[in-house]
């Protein structure tokens, strides 16, 4: 398989990541749809470790799966906040602050 | 050959799951297609001889993140839908998400149609230990960073998440604040929850 | 300490300090836990004054973080803003948020370090680590003022940080995507490998999502609109650190991966950045213009200012480069004091609105004059450090042949001038309310803030030369490195 | 003492009591002490312009010439004095003038306030100083300065009953319209000294033609020639005394006195003269013809002023500068007497109205007689002064075959004789007035200047021969046809004045005729101009503020307005909805990456 | 003393202002002793430096230099040439006469005096500096602090927002105080933004090493540059100067602010405006002047007949005035614009004369709004009677604003008439004498209708002629429009020597460019 491909099919998902963080209303939907970005951008660097761009690449996916974790726990976190303040956590009900 | 259907197969799949997360109305459901799409990446680094992300993949990822969201959809479930059966994830603004996507995606499509990257070489894949040392050596300030960065996100995620860390907090009145402030607690002051 | 930790001796004892707070938080009574405050500054200040004691210079880990002077200088800057923002929290945070007093102090401390790491990074990895440090908890504290109840002062604090939150998850999920693409076209992740990267599109791409995605910390339009709400529902002594710092070390890393990464580019990048750059000026002015929100008025008016960084940025040279850092400096010191200020007489309200100002310059004539000494120097008015900063700006920008984009930002700082002039008209000319006719109360510590980024701000303006020759060396230095 | 320091102390005395009243705001106060300190100060000029002539010729004929540079060191730009016979003379005809009005103020204003009193005497110093500082110029500039203070100090004294608001309007116009006409001067001053680099009486340039006439059009405000003469039947607002001094003998001569100070420039330029000829000669009859209607004595004489200042300046344009320059020391003599006569008459019975006298001469003997004295010596009835003069005129305006002037002037000459014998005859014979039964002569600071200008009137004729001699000039009188004619016509409208308005009252279908088209002219025309172009002018200006409110500063605020609106719209962008910062963020990138790739 | 004299008269009133903040508020009297004193002594020091000033020697004097941005080239260089020397005068006095004439203000006085005597600082500043880019920073000190001084001082006319736009108006609140303010501020701004621009194309012009106007001077800027850099320098300035169409701010901002205020800004800051055109667009740029000088030249007429009839329609006495002083700018701009020594010599004279003649009277306005407590003209009438010092004041400076002999307008006015005419532009100069008359046609309007004719009326209960300190303003003011219209060579010939100076260069610019060579 060529890289192309491997670059393509990371695009496909970012792109559906992107769908979904423009569409969710949902926040841990919205969470979701980050995870898929992230794993784009990891399908990416795996593949282009794999095509000669040597070992960095790999260990930038550590990080950056250790950093969404991060992420991730901190964005739980807000979310119950959010679902403890307004019983809810459909993001666009989130809108008194505006203008 | 076997290669290009396994290929076939695993982004087929990956790219269905993908679609699936950001489409379904179940948010439980949404999650645990992640944790499928999650999983087929595994196999794609494994396609890329890359076993040692596989295995984070698997292990981080499915482990970590999808039983921390469904957590997460648990402890945020509306009076509504006490039962649990069905979390809302509704979607909207699908019709001025979609050509955004589209411009996007068109723009990969092309960026990659004009990037010669096909002939791209094979280089030998890295074993666990080459990438360990790697991590110790160059990144190993990165890797320290990391550790600061879990801790400081647990922490703010702890003190975040607590249900009610102080009945003083929150209110309004100024008498009970001025009272809650330091060196001037009144005696009958409500004790620490 | 081994030699090629020296670079890292300053950043290694503010991780200590990190641990130190958390420990020490442990042992203390939540009623004596705004000692933590002072002690935060303490670490602070000691690590400022360290700075000039020691020699940071000379790199560590093969090359991937390099010490000198460019990360001196935002050290040092990080250094500054982080003891003023302790200094300025300590009663707000005591009286807020008593039982969270070690976690915030602690979170604080970590993000500073997160940007203490930045400039002097050399590695995409330990770079987005540093920027992740750095964000993550600033979403945290953007929420601090957690509470459950749906009429209170901070009702919207949760809805303030999701947002940032949100924001930054999508943002760092386009720079990560960006930044494979980056790495997958030159093949390298440290900074020096990415200026060999032969061009093409994907490269472009890569790059324009990196720069997207970073934009979104310094608050660029269109990656800007989590700033005014954030900053309106957030604490206001954090919101003078958010304001500044994150600034700051995202144009450190903007900095970084640009004008030093991808430098040899700049043909392709530049004119994207000016384009973001027009953009930001002309939105961050005309939205600050009907905003009767103080916090967020000075919001839209820091997207303004980011604009004419972004200019100082956008031109790439070396000088520019230190003009950014002297922009930096100022802007942090005039902001920081505006924002204290507005917190003193916000009064622990998160909500401050233009109207509490009304009468201010009866009730407390000196805090009031200081009020407008930082207003004067956010529209860069001469003699106080905001003056000079445009001004170097400027200069730069016209020898880098953008004449067009002076006037434009010389006209937008003329309709800054507009709302900046709301504000000390509130304070100067408008009666106070009734029931607001006593001075306004402010602690020693928040004074002492307030007087520091005052005497700054003054100092600068009135004696902009030392300042500006070490942020010249400053950028010189990274440059050359 | 030389001439130049006698002039000098007949310049700096009134001013030195102009500005100790002005400033001394008790003493000024005080009413009639500060009277007497602006009465001795126009003695002492007086008695300098005196000492000045009786020095003798030998001193006055290469003229004493003292300048200081004022704008710049040299000559070019300077003020000082410059006195020879014409400046002398003039010198003298003022202050003498001023000095009679000044005393006769003192019990005609007897009654004003002290305060007010003081004022007045204030003013009447400093004119006495502007007078002379346009008397003695010994350039165009100084005499542009002079010129304009004089024009202040008319407006200040008309406006002297400032309460009144016919006065206060009468002030201002009388201000407007002769600076609209010294914007002549300026222009022509400015002129002057572009092409010479200087402000000499003798300079010579070919554009003495613009420059002359330039000046000209000032002098027709100065002097009020038609039709910028409206301002001086309303200048009569002021006191009697000062419509007189200013308005009758000496300021609104300035005008002739210039063009005779001028005359080296005004020889260069023919076509001006021709000019002023028919300028002259048609005022001349035209104010003659309105002073046969008015009623108001006051009014009668300042058209009779108008039309033998139109009589001057014909004659300057025929080109004889000292028929006019005569004409004006014999005017300033017997109009300033009736004028004064009139004030003494208006005195007594307390209205300036012609039907509110009549029938005066019995009670006032004295009043009447000189008044009578300065009627004849207006009507050019030998040996009066009058008569001298006027006849030099004719013969000079025949001489230089100006016929429609000459005609003009001839009309003119009947004209006057007849409105003359017409007020006489009303005001001081015929039936009393019910007002006219308790008037009683004025007290002897009033009768004394009377009785010196009453002698002025009847002698000033003679001393032709000797004023040539002083200016520079050949006259003697001899009898000529013009002349003869000219004495005969007035005689002629003596007679027919005396037939309609004497005891046997005729004419009675002229008089009916006559009153409605003096009315119309009068009142139907040119106050009807004025009053057309002040509001055609306020009109103007509106317009032209509306614009810069709405249009000008508009385009200011409309950008404001545009900015303000514009944020608050921009506002919208800033829904509260995270998704939508999102979207931000991915139309952003869509659109940086679209271009990076694309482009 | 002699050798800084320049910096010490610039830094009086700034050293009065640190004092004051030592004061308490609440003491007036110490306050008031402060702010006069402060002003005297500048006006102290005007004067030292021009009984000090070598007019046989002419050129800069008392010159000094104090480092400040040397990396820049950023000097504080002062220096003074006969221009400085008149104008030094004409602030001292109208700082002087201004600080008296706010004896009376009895709302917070120490902040109103801090700021004055700061823009005063920034005034002296500017007349003196001869670094480019120091002259930039003194306009604005003098500029900015207008911003309170209106705001907060201010008061608000009769002039409400009517006609068609009234509603959108009613947003950006016009007519008030605040708007007037800020309309000022953003305006005088938009100009300083054009200058700086301005400034800096000729900094880099002249390879970017220094801001010194005298090397400026020498430097011969390329034709193209100077030909697009002057109308920036022009309308920049201009903006200040009240150059049409950039005046607007003028009528609102004097009507608004108060008595000294007004005096200050009409009576010296409109003239730094002009000021600044001529010292630094013209003579650093002659080139760039010459080509543009019939443009110039054309507006500034414009101006004068434009300010004079907009004048004659106005009905709040302020904005008669404020209109008055666009009018008299013009003759000032007039004057700069013929490029003859009489038209320079009498626009720096116009310059002296109008702001004397304004400072008077806007104190007299300030009297009798203070009494009267209105500017509305229409409604007065007969004022004369009760406040007789007032009104012959009034007149007098009236009489000084229409070009009467014997008063410093007088002198300015025909100086540039003369340099107009000389300079060939007829149809420059007869407009602007027109314009002097629409002058006497407003101003003796407005005497009439405020102080002659029958009243006052009842509403008017409580005029009084002026009292006490209130007269030093009146009388300094008034004595200084009569001496100096009588003997004009006191500052005159500081002035001309000055013009003598710096108008060859800029004479043999517009030859070349007149033949279109010398590129």
């Amino acid at each position: 398989m060529t890289l192309d491909a491997y670059v393509l099919i990371a695009g496909f998902m970012f792109c559906i990541g992107l769908y979904g963080v423009l569409t969710r209303r949902n926040a841990i939907g919205i969470l979701v749809s980050v995870e898929l970005m992230v794993n784009a951008a990891n399908i990416n660097l795996a593949a282009f470790a794999h095509f000669g761009r040597g070992i960095d690449g790999q260990v930038l996916v550590l990080f950056t799966t250790a950093l969404t974790v991060a992420e991730v726990v901190v964005g739980l976190a807000l979310v119950l906040l959010l679902f403890r303040r307004r019983k809810d956590i459909l993001v666009d009900l989130a809108n008194g602050l505006k203008g | 050959m076997i290669e290009r259907l396994l290929f076939g197969a695993v982004s087929t799949v990956l790219v269905f799951t993908a679609l699936m997360a950001v489409t379904t109305r179940n948010l439980v459901h949404a999650v645990l297609w992640l944790g499928m799409t999650l999983a087929t990446t595994a196999m794609l680094y494994i396609l890329l001889q890359a076993p040692f992300l596989a295995t984070l993949q698997l292990i981080l990822y499915t482990g970590g993140v999808l039983s921390l969201m469904l957590f997460g959809v648990m402890l945020t479930r509306r009076s509504s839908e006490q039962d649990g059966v069905m979390v809302g994830n509704e979607s909207n603004g699908r019709r001025r998400a979609l050509p955004i996507v589209a411009i996007m995606l068109g723009l990969l499509v092309t960026a990659v149609g004009r990037t010669p990257l096909a002939n791209a070489p094979v280089s030998p894949s890295p074993t666990t230990a080459e990438i360990g040392k790697r991590i110790l050596s160059t990144h190993l300030l990165a890797f320290e960073l990391l550790s600061v960065l879990l801790l400081a996100a647990m922490v703010g995620a702890i003190v975040l998440a607590r249900r009610k860390d102080a009945s003083l907090e929150g209110t309004n009145d100024p008498r009970e604040r001025a009272a809650a402030l330091p060196g001037s607690r009144p005696a009958g002051a409500p004790k620490e929850v | 300490m081994s030699p090629d930790l020296q670079p890292l001796l300053l950043d290694a004892l503010l991780a200590g300090g990190v641990l130190l707070l958390l420990v020490v938080d442990l042992f203390l009574k939540d009623t004596s836990k705004a000692v933590l405050a002072d002690l935060t500054a303490l670490i602070f200040v000691g690590l400022f004054g360290l700075s000039f004691a020691v020699d940071t210079s000379g790199s560590a880990f093969d090359g991937a973080y390099v010490g000198g002077e460019w990360p001196l200088f935002f050290k040092r800057l990080f250094f500054a803003i982080g003891a003023l923002t302790a200094l300025g929290s300590r009663d707000f945070v005591a009286e807020r948020f008593m039982r969270r007093q070690g976690e915030f102090y602690m979170l604080l401390t970590s993000c500073v370090l997160g940007m203490t790491l930045l400039p002097g990074a050399q590695n995409l990895v330990l770079l987005l680590v540093a920027f992740e440090l750095m964000g993550l908890p600033l979403s945290m504290l953007a929420a601090w003022a957690k509470t459950e109840d749906t009429k209170g002062q901070d009702r919207d604090a949760a809805e303030g940080g999701m947002k940032l939150y949100v924001v930054g998850a999508a943002s760092t999920g386009v720079t990560f995507f960006g930044l494979s693409l980056v790495y997958g076209m030159s093949g390298h992740l440290d900074l020096a490998g990415l200026a060999a990267a032969p061009g093409s599109p994907l490269l472009t791409l890569g790059m324009f999502l990196t720069l997207a995605g970073m934009s979104f910390k310094i608050g660029a339009v269109p990656f800007h609109m989590w700033v005014p709400d954030t900053y309106q529902a957030s604490p206001t002594p954090f919101v003078a650190f958010l304001s500044v710092a994150p600034k700051a070390a995202g144009f450190a890393a903007l900095a970084a991966v640009f004008v030093k990464g991808f430098g040899s580019a700049a043909a392709v990048w530049a004119p994207a950045l000016l384009a973001i750059t027009t953009l930001t000026l002309v939105i961050g002015n005309l939205m600050a213009i009907p905003q009767s929100n103080v916090k967020r008025l000075l919001a839209f008016s820091g997207v303004a200012h980011i604009g004419y960084m972004l200019m100082a940025l956008a031109i790439g040279t070396g000088e520019a480069t230190g003009v950014l850092l002297f922009y930096l400096a100022g802007y942090a010191a005039t902001n920081i004091g505006a924002f204290l200020v507005v917190n003193a007489v916000g009064g622990r309200d998160a909500d401050v609105d233009i109207g509490l100002f009304n009468g201010f310059s009866r009730r407390s004539p000196g805090l009031a004059a200081c009020l407008l000494i930082f207003l004067l120097s956010l529209a860069g008015i001469p003699f106080v450090v905001g003056f000079w900063a445009k001004l170097y700006v400027f200069i730069e920008a016209w020898r880098a042949g953008l004449g067009w984009l002076v006037f434009l930002g010389a006209l937008l700082a003329v309709v800054g001038l507009w709302y900046y002039l709301q504000i000390a008209y509130a304070a100067y000319i408008r009666p106070p309310a009734a029931d607001r006719e006593q001075p306004v109360a402010v602690d020693p510590r928040t004074r002492l803030a307030i007087g520091v980024c005052l005497v700054a701000v003054i100092g600068m303006g009135a004696w902009p030369s030392p300042f500006i020759e070490n942020a010249l060396a400053a950028a010189k230095a990274f440059i050359a490195h | 003492m030389t001439p130049s320091t006698l002039a000098l102390l007949s310049l700096f005395v009134p001013l030195g009591a102009a500005v100790l009243l002005g400033l001394l705001g008790p003493l000024r106060r005080t009413g009639r002490p500060a009277a007497f300190v602006s009465v001795a100060g126009a003695l002492v000029a007086l008695a300098g312009a005196v000492a000045i002539l009786a020095g003798g010729d030998a001193a006055l004929k290469p003229g004493a010439h003292l300048v200081w540079g004022w704008l710049s060191a040299g000559p070019a730009t300077a003020v000082g004095i410059h006195v020879d016979g014409t400046s002398a003379w003039m010198l003298l005809v003022v202050t003498l003038v001023a000095t009679c009005v000044q005393i006769y103020s003192l019990g005609y204003l007897h009654d004003e306030p002290p305060a007010a009193l003081g004022r007045y005497f204030t003013y009447q110093s400093l004119f006495l100083f502007a007078m002379n500082t346009l008397v003695l110029a010994p350039n165009l500039l100084q005499a542009f300065l002079g010129w304009e203070l004089v024009g202040l100090v008319s407006y200040l004294l008309i406006g002297f009953y400032f309460r009144k608001p016919s006065a206060a309007k009468a002030a201002v116009k009388a201000f407007w319209v002769t600076k609209f006409a010294d914007l002549g001067f300026l222009i022509g001053l400015v002129t002057l000294y572009a092409k010479t680099g200087a402000f000499e009486w003798t300079a010579v340039t070919p554009v003495a033609g613009f420059v002359t006439l330039m000046l000209f059009f000032a002098v027709m405000g100065k002097s009020a020639q038609f039709p910028l003469h409206i301002w001086l039947p309303d200048a009569m607002e002021g006191p009697t005394p000062v419509s007189a001094l200013l308005h009758a003998a000496t300021m609104v001569a300035a005008g002739v006195f210039l063009i005779v100070r001028a005359e080296p420039l005004f020889a260069q330029a023919p076509m001006t003269r021709e000019i002023m000829a028919y300028v002259g000669g048609f005022t001349a009859l035209f104010a003659a013809c309105i002073a046969v209607v008015q009623t108001d004595i006051k009014k009668v004489l300042a058209y009779s002023t108008c039309s033998q200042l139109g009589y001057m300046v014909t004659a300057l344009g025929a080109g004889d500068t000292f028929a006019g320059y005569f004409h004006l020391s014999t005017h300033a003599f017997f109009k300033a007497l009736l004028f004064l006569g009139a004030g003494s008459l208006i005195h007594a019975v307390h209205s300036n109205e012609l039907k509110d006298m009549g029938g005066l001469f019995k009670k006032m003997p004295f009043s009447g007689a000189v008044f009578i004295i300065g009627a004849v010596a207006l009507a050019g009835v030998p040996p009066f002064a009058g008569f001298f003069s006027k006849d030099l005129i004719l013969e000079a305006v025949e001489h230089h075959h100006l016929y429609v002037p000459l005609a003009a002037l001839a009309i003119a000459a009947f004209l006057t004789a007849f409105y003359m014998t017409r007020t006489v005859m009303m005001a001081l014979f015929g039936a009393p007035s019910h007002a006219a039964e308790h008037a009683h002569e004025p007290g002897i600071d009033m009768k004394l200047p009377l009785g010196v200008l009453a002698l002025l009137a009847i002698v000033a004729g003679f001393g032709g021969s000797w004023l040539a001699g002083l200016t520079g000039h050949e006259y003697a009188f001899h009898f000529t046809l013009v002349g003869g004619a000219g004495t005969a016509i007035g005689l002629l409208g003596i007679a027919t004045g005396f037939w309609m308005f004497g005891p046997a009252q005729g004419g009675a279908p002229i008089k009916r005729g006559m009153a409605p088209v003096g009315v119309f002219i009068r009142y139907g025309l040119m106050d009807r101009l004025s009053t057309v172009a002040y509001g055609l002018m306020l009109a103007v200006g509106a317009i032209i503020a509306w614009i810069d409110r709405y249009v000008i500063d508009g385009v200011m605020n409309w950008s404001g307005w545009i900015l303000l609106v514009g944020g608050r719209r921009l506002r919208g962008l800033q829904t509260g909805n995270v998704q939508d910062y999102v979207y931000a963020v991915a139309l952003g990138i869509v659109v940086l990456g679209a271009w990076g790739i694309l482009r | 003393m002699t050798d800084h004299i320049l910096a010490l008269t610039v830094a009086a009133p700034f050293v009065a202002a640190l004092l004051m903040l030592l004061v308490p508020g609440r003491n007036h009297p110490v306050l008031r002793v402060i702010g006069v004193t402060g002003s005297v002594l500048s006006l102290v020091g005007a004067i030292y430096v021009a009984l000090h000033y070598d007019q046989a020697k002419g050129g800069l004097q008392f010159a000094q230099n104090y480092p400040f941005v040397p990396s820049f080239g950023i000097d504080i260089r002062l220096a003074a040439d006969g221009w400085s020397v008149a104008l030094f005068l004409l602030t001292g006095i109208i700082m002087t006469a201004g600080s008296l004439a706010s004896a009376t203000l009895t709302n917070r006085p120490k902040e109103f005096y801090i700021l004055l005597l700061v823009l005063v600082s920034g005034v002296f500043g500017v007349f003196v500096c001869q670094d480019l880019f120091v002259f930039f920073l003194f306009y604005e000190i003098a500029v900015l602090p207008m911003y309170l001084l209106i705001g907060i001082w201010g008061s608000k006319g009769k002039v409400a927002p009517a006609g068609p736009f009234k509603s959108l108006w009613k947003d950006l609140d016009v007519g008030g105080k605040e708007y007037a303010a800020m309309k000022l501020t953003l305006m005088l701004l938009v100009g300083s933004a054009a200058i700086l621009v301005g400034m800096l194309a000729m900094y880099f012009a002249m390879g970017g090493k220094s801001f010194d106007m005298v090397a400026m001077a020498h430097f011969k800027f390329p034709r193209e540059m100077q030909v697009w850099v002057f109308p920036m320098l022009w309308l920049g300035f201009g903006s200040l100067a009240g150059v049409f169409p950039f005046h607007t701010w003028s009528p609102d901002g004097h009507a608004a602010a108060p008595t000294a205020v007004s005096m200050l800004h009409a009576g010296v800051l409109m003239k730094l405006g002009a000021f600044g055109v001529m010292r630094v667009g013209m003579i650093l740029l002659p080139e760039g002047a010459a080509t543009w000088a019939p443009i110039v030249g054309a507006v500034a007429a414009l101006n004068v007949i434009y300010g004079a009839v907009s004048a004659m329609a106005q009905k709040d006495l302020k904005y008669v005035i404020a209109y008055s002083s666009v009018s008299h700018m013009g003759v000032v701009m007039l004057g700069a614009a013929t490029l003859d020594p009489d038209g320079w010599n009498g626009a720096i004279y116009q310059m002296f004369a109008h702001g004397i003649m304004t400072g008077l009277f806007f104190a007299l306005v300030g009297l009798i709004y203070e009494r009267a407590h209105s500017r509305w003209v229409p409604g007065m009438g007969g004022f004369a009677k009760v406040m007789p010092g007032v009104a012959a004041f009034f007149t007098l400076a009236g009489l000084s604003s229409l070009g009467m002999p014997g008063s410093a307008g007088f002198v300015a006015e025909f100086l540039v008439f003369a340099g107009a005419w000389k300079s060939g532009h007829l149809m420059w100069a007869i407009p602007a004498m027109i314009g002097a008359w629409v002058t006497a046609v407003y101003v003796l309007r407005a005497t009439k209708m405020i102080f002659w004719g029958e009243g006052p009326s009842h509403e008017f209960h409580d005029l009084h002629d002026a009292k006490r300190v209130e007269w030093a303003a009146l009388w300094i003011l008034g004595t200084c429009i009569v001496a100096f219209g009588c003997a004009p060579r006191l500052v005159l010939d500081f002035i001309g020597k000055a013009t003598s100076e710096y108008l060859p260069a800029i004479v043999d610019a517009a030859h070349l460019v007149a033949m279109g060579g010398g590129k």
